[in-house]
């Protein structure tokens, strides 16, 4: 277990064991590695020497204040999570403070540091076993499999998890956001309504370009709007079509009733 | 190196090779060993290899060596890529078996209107596939064919239900951050 | 088909396989030839192949065999491929991941509770490397997403099983002795 300590300080960038650095520079480093008010606390415990089990809670929560105070000052942004580790510490230090009730049995009386006491060995723990799949890792990694049998350059394939499924369909769809909204504030016509004006139209003229009708739509959506509502129209037997020949124009026509 | 110490190196880099290795080759990532050592070394391995009567041998292969499956086995090595799902989708065929997982059921047109780009072909893919099935005609005008997922999209994708799909909830503090 | 019959079979079939093939991917394959069988040959196979000292050897992992490199040769082979060791995790990732590892299934709220900081951004990290999957919803308020490690999790770390990490209580000790 020594060893795995030893490591450890290895990819914590060996900052918790050594001194205090002097520059500013060096400073901030230090400050930021800690990854929370945790590693923050854990490192503090471990530099005044102290027993994780008996944490003089004053000292450590000054000493922890006036990291923070530092962070400040040389603009590393606290976190959230450090204000509250900060509250969590006055507020045991306050408890530690307050008179205990004479009369109550010696075990009821809680330690107001357990649950914080607690806290910090489960994250030791997590730290230890970070480290031990670390080193899995770096011994994994020296074994290698063999080469791919076969390639697929021009259609790059994915291998898909549940989380790449709501990637891609997350992209698309804000793909086809940024689309409607070059769309410039399109009409939200309906299909009842582009009936209604395309019958206004026969109304006027006998004769109607489709062409002309779909060179009007401004999105796309709106294509498919004419489109469908033309069909519906025949479907109806409200306008019959013609095409004087193949690939010409289609007109459309008025049926008679 | 001996002879014996450079046959396990040797064996490991046709190994991981994806083309026929030389013995030039491995001359210069041997570097101070003798050409003449690695010739020895690899027809030695080679000759070992494959009096093992494995699955597997070394073979000579256009000036180069490389670790192949024996032929009479091939049956097997068939039925395995057979069996194979192909876990593997085009980016395509992705995007549009997104789009139907989530917004199922749904028609062509609606996924082209949604993609912005047809899909034929990706159907045409997941519907081989069986990740998607037909689920009935839409009663709108031309009654197209309504896609929705199928048991072995979620088989596929490890879910129990639909409801198991992750949602933009779930994700959203990942996605800004 | 006899035990020493099947091994060069299974050879072949650990070979082409992209995964680690499992035994009850191999009787599938084997159709008809028993599991005990199976198992058996895998076995010796694994150890006469092992035992030979060669480059490679058969390994136990994610739950399935797979043909390796031996590490002691890493450093040719990366000289070959001119492969770069994969970019390392962060120490935030790779502590968020010793606590899903350890807790799974667990939410994001749960990994915050116990890590003292939000981990959003190593989450979807381990996430693009395919680490941890989301293993559906936990039926509480909020219906919070929960997460557990993937088959490539276990490829990652070497490792067979799960029951393979080490005990979490053996950490116990480190700041107080």
């Amino acid at each position: 277990m020594k060893e795995a300590l030893t490591k450890e300080s290895e990819i914590d960038g060996d900052g918790a064991q050594s001194d205090f650095a002097e520059t500013t520079d060096q400073y901030k480093v230090k400050l930021s590695m800690f990854e929370g008010p945790l590693d923050l606390l854990l490192y503090l415990i471990r530099k005044e020497e102290v027993s994780i089990y008996d944490i003089p809670i004053a000292r450590i929560t000054e000493q922890y204040l006036e990291y923070l105070r530092a962070m400040q000052e040389l603009d590393i942004g606290v976190a959230g999570e450090f204000l509250v580790m900060a509250a969590t510490l006055i507020h045991i230090k306050t408890q530690m403070l307050l008179p205990r009730d004479p009369d109550a049995p010696e075990e009821e009386i809680e330690d107001p540091r357990n649950e914080l006491v607690y806290q910090l060995l489960e994250h030791q723990k997590f730290k230890g076993a970070a480290n031990v799949l670390h080193q899995r890792a770096m011994m994994e990694a020296a074994a290698f499999t063999r080469a791919s049998m076969e390639e697929d350059t021009d259609n790059p394939e994915v291998a898909a998890t549940v989380f790449q499924l709501f990637e891609v369909f997350k992209e698309v769809m804000d793909r086809r956001r940024a689309i409607s909204e070059i769309e410039i504030a399109r009409d939200e016509m309906t299909m009842a309504e582009k009936i209604a004006e395309i019958t206004l139209m026969l109304n006027d003229s006998a004769e109607v370009s489709a062409r002309a009708l779909f060179e009007r739509a401004r999105s796309r959506r709106e294509m498919v709007l004419i489109f469908l509502s033309v069909l519906e129209l025949v479907k109806g037997l409200v306008i019959r079509l013609t095409q004087s020949e193949t690939f010409g124009d289609i007109v459309i026509m008025k049926r008679e009733t | 190196m001996t002879v014996d110490e450079l046959k396990p190196i040797i064996e490991s880099l046709i190994y991981v090779s994806e083309e026929p290795i030389s013995v030039k080759q491995l001359a210069t990532l041997l570097e101070g060993e003798s050409v003449l050592d690695i010739q020895t070394a690899t027809d030695q391995l080679a000759e070992e290899f494959n009096a093992r009567g494995g699955g597997l041998e070394v073979r000579q292969l256009a000036g180069g060596y490389r670790i192949t499956t024996r032929p009479e086995f091939s049956e097997y090595v068939r039925r395995y890529l057979k069996s194979q799902p192909s876990a593997r989708l085009s980016l395509a065929a992705l995007e549009t078996l997104a789009v139907i997982a989530y917004k199922q059921p749904i028609t062509i047109p609606e996924i082209l209107e949604i993609r912005g780009v047809t899909s034929t072909s990706a159907i045409k893919t997941l519907l081989d596939r069986r990740l998607i099935v037909a689920k009935g005609h839409k009663q709108v005008v031309g009654r197209p064919m309504l896609y929705g997922t199928s048991k072995d999209f979620l088989i596929h994708f490890g879910l129990n239900d639909l409801s198991e799909l992750p949602n933009l909830e779930d994700f959203e503090d990942l996605m800004t951050s």
